[in-house]
């Protein structure tokens, strides 16, 4: 197997809070291969969008990339970097597509400019040889009518439009690798659908990388041909897509799963995995996802599981890959009630 | 005999301002003169003027018939000069004086001066409706006839030593052609008086309120060409910038510097100071009616001793060494040191505040409630003390006063208010008390309408405060009607005694102006009472000009854009 | 846009309208009479008197009074000026120019230099450079004008004589000059106070703008045109500054009142001849006409003023462009 | 055992029930610059408040008019003195009495009518409401020292508590749009919907619920407030339209100097020190507290 195009080492970025040292990444690795498309996956506060962020190093203070993580593309080390060399892989070898597309626009600029921009920072084009370039590649995201739209603002745009601008934008330098972070979450059901398969198709046609990242397993599943499972600033598994869909080994992983809509299932309520993320100032020692667990035991608290090998490229930070049986016998988690510590 | 009285002025000039240093060549015409004014002149009038600036503009543009001499004489004719009438001639009785105008004097406007003009500068003067306060002072004359077109006669009612003075000092010759259309009571805010036309050895040209009044030479002048091509009066917003402008030679002539101002200008080796005896003196006066009922007395200031006892609690010489330093004496009363009438040595009421406060508590006055101000019978010894906004240094030394006033437990509140308001309370003795400066002329006998009953009543008199005292009255008339010098000033030295004692006013300052300028000008004599009196002499050496010197007069351009101001 | 410009002009024209009414209170509910000053002036002459009376209708019914008074005003009448003896409008039509001159410099260079400190600030946050520019910035913004206006008039025609003491131009000289050199003289007094009035706004706009500014940063725009690979003065001078624009126009219109004010103090302490000085000077005159000109004049300027920043805004900001 | 409840109190950081104001004034303490402003604004106020125990002489007393007029500033008159011989730092102590007085008290009257006027719009709303406000409108766009001009002209000697009224009476209508915004977004709040559902009255409502939450704009508006009245006070006073004679106020040591800047520097230059530093402080307080509330929402 050759290099793969992004490999990622024991990332560990931390925010310098009022509040105290916030982990919100702490000791992520996985790899990108070339042209593969890789899902990361997890509630909200995983550090998944962090880990996104840290890749293109547009963490803000008091965000910090801890020395001693590595992120090494196209064979450079990304974490030290000078500023112009990381400037020179944005948006050209790496670009990213955004959860919100209203946002992300500058809502005083023409959006064909704002496309076009990319081009005249990364190929040095003229002005005009940059709007066409634009031009093109908003007509290659679907968008009819693309000289017009691209002579409008973002607001006059629908968000589908929007989203598809955004994706022209992170396409334009044909980069080797996209993030693109939730890019469907704001939308209606029905654009979520035609953007999805607008990125699958476009990365054919390029060939790039991408790394999707949701709390959707369903957008995963249609997507992606690797999954990584992030739970409280680490990686708690990690298969090939159809593997862990199959044999989900982490509890939070099946926790995720459960608390899928299944279509055709008439289910009144979903199951939600009961309880919250701990607090990343204070992750708990031992296993982060213990309270939540409905298999966990003492070893869980005393000892913080690594990640097994459960099987060929399957990984799993679960204790349950040494002492399986447990998994049959389950019990309420030992959920702690809000504000009964405070008491 | 004008020509001979001339050509003696001259040597006189050359004499004590130039030393014969300078060459004759240097004496050309030109040069412009740029004074430094502390506000615009009221206005150019005469009749009705009330500032200082004013006068120093009237005085160049308007002649009278005869100017009274640098000895400032006033008795008879000694030492006047002719101006407009070339020479005079008495009366038998000495009840007339005819005066015959110079045939050659013409006006700014090409119009030669008749005599005509002079009976209506008499007539229009003394129209009651025009409401200027010299007729009170020109009593003695009973009108003017014309025999001829080059004889104006001045009949009076009786014979004084001061006739003459009467007749020529107070009234400058006014254009009857120009005048005539407007009536008496209009001649304020007329047009006429923005832009006067005299016969004067300037010329008027042009004034921009709030920044410059500019008078040109009159070439074609019957006493000849003056000597300086233009005089500017550059009018400064305050008194800061009036001395930054002098300082930095935007200006050439500064009067009435104050004392801190002397050391400023002796670090600049260009500038000059000079001292000259003023005329003027300053006081706090009372008004002695209820401003509400003019029947009554003033409920504080109706009371003589508490008068005397307000003076007694001032330190004068303290308060006039704090705001003039040596630059000014304490006022001996309503007089001034430099006439020949008035003894150095009058009897003053004394500052002694530990007497004053006895007064006070004699008198009913007692601070019952521990304020610090006396009442009696629950009013409290409180007035108010206004004062023009315009003069800093009258502020200051109404502040000055309101302190030392409080020692004795009296409470004055300092009312700053613009000069022609004052004037107008004033005037219809609508105040408490006020600061005031009188810039006497030569003759002590204004004082018959500062202070005297002639000008007690009438709202044309300048007797502001309302005292009225026959003794001091007689004791004046005397004055005025005696012929021996001695007998004169043992009167006046009765009518002063008289009025120094019954306290109408605190007497404050007598200042001894000092003059700034710079060194390339050349002054003449300053004259007591108007230190401009001979600004027609004064002369910029031509090696000495400056490019100002040399813009030629009156071709300012467009001045109507510059100042934003329109010139009919 | 036109819809909107129409309500804005009506509400312009009510404010003044209220502003009339209240200076018109002003005058009535004044203990004693505030006209009394004129018609004590010895220098008013009788028709200047009747003139006052017709404009206020002073002996008249107070109801009938008012609408006289609003109707002279509708009209452009703002009574007879007596310390000038002119009508106050022409008074303060002929001062009017020389405030705007001052103010608009004012206005451009305080805007220009604040955005630059700003810019400076945002580029470098959290540095000393930073530090020490705010602090100077709140020093300045916490001037009193006059005290300013003082300080700098005592440095730089006092203590280092650069510039002439006062007035628009060299009062004695000015008219005699050429073209070239009057218009040197006008700089050379424009330039001090000016300066002052810059300086004394432009804190405000480089706080406001710094905040703007910050405000924008975190935005997602901000993060995308990071991910182009744009460099940060890129981002700031292109991205940030345009949407930080956007708040500085309202600033411009919510300045208007401020640096009114600073030009009355200027004026009156650098002798300025604009309607600042006209106004200042009117009130030791007791010009009650003048100064209440210059109140509805100034409540018109700032009207105006607010009502153009608006049109601005609404200019600038492509989402209100549209409507 | 109380003194152990107390302990834990202060323990804990993070105590429940804590009142935004409390919290907002902890957190203007954790600043520095706040902690410096509010050290020298306690300065200022106790040199205000102690004026007669700290000013080395009397403020109005004229002790000697010849010999110690116009001092240039010496180890005896550290400020100089003025025309009349007065001491001008103590003028400027007795200023900083009068000056942090006036701007206290004027900010009372404008926070008192603000409030009034803002919550009446906001809650009464509809027609009420829009008259209101345009009426605002035309008073926020006359400036306000040209309103004071207008007004201090037409009352000539005013007193000072007149003049007190005066400037509060002008300064309340920023605020009042602030209060007015604020009680229009909580009136629909669910605990105000639940108040009126338990049958408060308006008044109750006003005064119970809705004022509580207002207590963050208004302290801000107040400080920033005094600030504003000091600046107006000296610009009036130096105007001479303001604090008559002879008393002192910080505007007014400088008018008694503006004649002479030139040469009396020092009696411009140590008031406006004082201003300045007021003003600063002021508005370092006001712009910390409006940061420390918008951080907790």
């Amino acid at each position: 197997m050759t290099a793969p195009l992004l490999s990622i080492h024991d990332l560990r970025t931390w925010f310098y809070t009022e509040g105290g040292v916030a982990r919100a990444v702490d000791g992520v690795s996985f790899d990108i291969g070339a042209g593969e498309t890789v899902g990361i996956v997890g509630e909200s506060g995983c550090g998944k969008s962090v880990t996104a962020l840290s890749i293109l190093r547009l963490i803000q203070p008091p965000g910090r990339i801890e020395t001693g993580s590595r992120i090494e593309f196209e064979g450079r080390e990304i974490v030290t970097l000078g500023d112009e060399e990381i400037r020179d892989i944005r948006g050209n070898r790496i670009s990213m597509i955004f959860q919100e597309p209203m946002s992300a626009l500058n809502p005083v600029f023409r959006v064909g400019d704002q496309v076009a921009e990319v081009a005249r920072v990364h190929a040095g084009m003229s002005k005009k040889e940059a709007w066409d370039r634009a031009v093109e590649m908003l007509a290659l995201t679907g968008i009819p009518d693309a000289e017009t739209r691209a002579r409008q603002y973002p607001h006059q745009l629908s968000g589908g439009m929007r989203q598809r601008v955004l994706i022209a934008m992170a396409l334009m330098m044909k980069p080797a690798l996209v993030i693109a972070d939730e890019p469907t979450t704001a939308l209606d059901v029905t654009i979520q659908a035609q953007i999805l398969d607008l990125l699958v198709d476009l990365q054919k046609k390029i060939g790039t990388s991408i790394l999707m990242i949701t709390h959707d397993l369903g957008v995963i599943a249609e997507t992606t041909s690797r999954v990584i499972v992030m739970y409280a600033g680490e990686v708690v598994e990690q298969a090939d897509v159809d593997e862990l869909f199959a044999k989900p080994h982490h509890p939070y992983t099946e926790g995720l799963m459960h608390s899928m809509p299944h279509i055709g299932h008439d289910q009144e309520r979903l199951n939600v995995i009961p309880g919250t993320v701990p607090s990343p100032t204070d992750w708990p020692h031992g296993c982060r996802f213990r309270d939540r667990c409905p298999y966990s035991w003492e070893l869980c608290e005393r000892e913080h599981p690594p990640l097994y090998e459960v099987g060929g490229a399957h990984v799993s930070r679960c204790h349950l890959a040494i002492e399986p049986e447990r998994r049959n016998h389950p019990h309420p988690p030992l959920v702690v009630q809000e504000g009964v510590a405070a008491a | 005999m004008a020509a001979l009285n001339r050509a003696r002025l001259l040597c006189a000039l050359l004499l004590c301002a130039c030393v014969g240093t300078e060459s004759q060549s240097g004496k050309s015409t030109g040069g412009t003169l740029v004074i430094a004014a502390g506000g615009d002149p009221d206005i150019l009038v005469p009749a009705l003027l009330s500032s200082v600036q004013a006068a120093e503009i009237v005085d160049q543009v308007y002649d009278r018939l005869a100017n009274i001499g640098d000895s400032l004489n006033i008795l008879n004719d000694a030492g006047f000069r002719p101006r407009l009438a070339d020479h005079w001639t008495w009366s038998q009785d000495s009840l007339s004086i005819a005066f015959h105008i110079d045939p050659l004097a013409k006006w700014h406007d090409g119009t030669p001066v008749r005599s005509n003009d002079v009976r209506f500068t008499f007539q229009s003067t003394t129209d009651s409706t025009l409401g200027s306060g010299i007729p009170a002072l020109i009593a003695n004359i009973d009108s003017v006839a014309t025999p001829d077109s080059a004889t104006a006669v001045f009949w009076f009612h009786t014979r004084t030593p001061q006739q003459f003075y009467d007749a020529t000092f107070q009234m400058p010759i006014i254009p009857e052609h120009i005048w005539k259309g407007v009536p008496p009571s209009a001649w304020r805010g007329s047009e006429q008086a923005k832009h006067p036309i005299g016969s004067g050895q300037f010329r008027f040209v042009r004034w921009i309120p709030g920044a410059v009044v500019e008078l040109a030479a009159d070439t074609a002048n019957y006493r000849g060409a003056p000597k300086l091509s233009r005089v500017i009066w550059s009018i400064a917003p305050d008194f800061n910038t009036a001395v930054t402008r002098f300082l930095s030679g935007e200006t050439d002539f500064f009067e009435a510097l104050r004392p801190e101002n002397l050391p400023e200008v002796a670090k600049h080796p260009e500038l000059r100071l000079k001292p000259y005896r003023g005329l003027a003196y300053s006081f706090a006066q009372f008004n002695l009616r209820d401003p509400a009922n003019h029947a009554r007395p003033h409920p504080i200031f109706g009371n003589r001793e508490l008068r005397r006892a307000l003076t007694m609690a001032t330190d004068r010489a303290n308060l006039v060494r704090s705001l003039y330093d040596s630059l000014a004496n304490p006022a001996l009363g309503p007089t001034v040191r430099a006439y020949p009438t008035t003894d150095p040595n009058l009897a003053q009421i004394p500052f002694d505040l530990a007497r004053a406060r006895q007064i006070l508590d004699s008198l009913g006055w007692r601070d019952a409630n521990g304020d610090g101000i006396r009442e009696r019978k629950g009013r409290p010894l409180q007035f108010s003390l206004a004062v023009p906004n315009t003069s800093k240094q009258r502020v200051q030394l109404a502040v000055l006063l309101q302190e030392q006033l409080r020692q004795a437990g009296v409470k004055v509140d300092v009312e700053q208010l613009d000069f022609p308001v004052l004037m107008e309370r004033e005037r219809k003795r609508a105040f408490d008390a006020a600061i005031g400066v009188w810039s006497t002329q030569p003759s002590p006998g204004s004082i018959r309408g500062t202070w005297g009953t002639a000008g007690s009543r009438a709202s044309s008199g300048s007797n502001y405060s309302s005292y009225e005292n026959p003794v001091f009255d007689a004791n004046v008339d005397s004055a005025l009607a005696s012929f021996n010098p001695a007998a004169r000033k043992a009167y006046f030295t009765k009518a002063y005694d008289t009025i120094i004692q019954d306290a109408p006013a605190i007497w404050l300052a007598e200042p001894l102006p000092t003059v700034g300028y710079h060194s390339r000008l050349q002054l003449a004599p300053l004259r007591s009472d108007a230190w401009w009196a001979h600004i027609a002499d004064w002369w910029i050496p031509s090696d000495k000009r400056i490019p100002r010197d040399n813009a030629p007069a009156g071709t300012a351009t467009a001045p109507a854009e510059s100042a934003g101001r329109k010139t009919p | 846009m036109l819809r909107y410009l129409g309500g804005r002009l009506v509400q312009a024209v009510v404010i003044v309208a209220i502003v009339a009414t209240i200076t018109f209170a002003l005058i009535h509910l004044a203990p004693g009479d505030p006209f009394s000053a004129v018609m004590d002036n010895p220098n008013v002459n009788e028709r200047v008197r009747a003139t006052l009376r017709a404009q206020y209708g002073l002996d008249r019914p107070l109801p009938e009074q008012f609408v006289r008074y609003v109707g002279q005003l509708a009209r452009g009448e703002l009574g007879w000026s007596f310390s000038h003896d002119r009508p106050v409008r022409e008074v303060l039509a002929s001062a009017l120019p020389n405030t705007l001159l001052l103010m608009a410099i004012a206005l451009a260079g305080s805007f220009a230099l604040g955005i630059l400190i700003a810019l400076v600030q945002v580029a470098r946050r959290g540095s000393a450079t930073d530090h020490a520019l705010s602090a100077i910035s709140l020093f300045f913004f916490s001037m009193p004008d006059f005290w300013l206006a003082i300080l700098s008039l005592l440095a730089f025609t006092y203590w280092l004589p650069l510039f002439p003491v006062g007035g628009a131009v060299d009062p004695v000289m000015h008219d005699y000059m050429g073209f070239g050199a009057r218009i040197a003289d006008r700089l050379r007094h424009l330039l001090l106070p000016a300066l002052t009035l810059t300086v004394l706004a432009a804190p405000g706009v480089a706080r406001y703008q710094r905040a703007a500014l910050l405000d924008v940063l975190p935005a997602d725009y901000i993060r995308t045109a990071r991910l182009k690979g744009l460099t940060e003065r890129e981002i700031l001078r292109r991205h940030a500054l345009r949407n930080a624009l956007l708040p500085i126009i309202s600033l411009l219109g919510l300045s208007f009142p401020a640096l009114l004010t600073g030009a009355f103090f200027i004026e009156k302490i650098f002798a300025w001849p604009g309607m600042g000085l006209a106004v200042v000077n009117a009130i030791g005159t007791r010009d009650y006409p003048l100064v209440v000109g210059g109140v509805i004049l100034g409540s018109i300027m700032v009207t105006v003023g607010s009502l153009l920043a608006d049109l601005l805004y609404a200019w600038a900001d492509p989402r209100l462009r549209a409507r | 055992m109380p003194g152990q409840t107390q302990d834990f109190a202060l323990a804990n950081p993070a105590r429940p029930r804590e009142s935004p104001l409390a919290l907002a004034v902890r957190r203007l303490l954790r600043g520095r610059s706040s902690r410096v402003a509010i050290i020298v604004l306690g300065l200022i106020v106790l040199i205000g408040l102690l004026a007669p125990f700290i000013a080395p002489y009397d403020p109005s007393a004229q002790p000697d008019i010849v010999a110690l007029k116009d001092l240039a500033p010496s180890l005896a008159h550290p400020f100089g003195t003025d025309p009349y011989s007065r001491d001008v730092l103590s003028r400027v102590i007795y200023g900083a009495r009068l000056s942090l007085l006036i701007g206290v008290l004027a900010t009372i009257v404008s926070l008192t009518l603000g409030v009034a006027y803002g919550a009446i719009a906001g809650y009464a709303g509809g027609w009420v409401d829009a008259v209101m406000m345009r009426l605002l409108d035309a008073f926020l766009s006359i400036p306000r020292l040209l309103l004071l001009i207008g007004v201090l002209v037409a009352w000539p000697r005013l007193s000072i508590g007149a003049l007190v009224l005066f400037l509060g009476f002008t300064g309340w209508f920023g605020l009042s749009r602030i209060v007015r915004g604020q009680v229009l977004a909580l009136k629909h709040a669910e605990f105000v919907m639940a108040a009126r559902a338990l049958g408060a009255s308006r008044r109750r409502i006003l005064l119970r619920h809705l004022l509580p939450n207002l207590v963050s704009p208004i302290v801000v508006a107040a400080t920033l407030g005094v600030a504003h009245v000091i600046v107006l006070e000296a610009g009036l006073s130096y105007l001479g339209i303001g604090v008559p004679q002879p008393q002192a106020s910080w505007g007014n040591i400088i008018q008694d100097g503006a004649d002479q800047v030139a040469t009396l520097w020092w009696m411009s230059l140590f008031p406006g020190l004082f201003m300045v530093l007021t003003v600063m402080t002021l508005n370092i307080l006001g712009e910390a507290l409006r940061d420390a509330y918008e951080r907790r929402s």
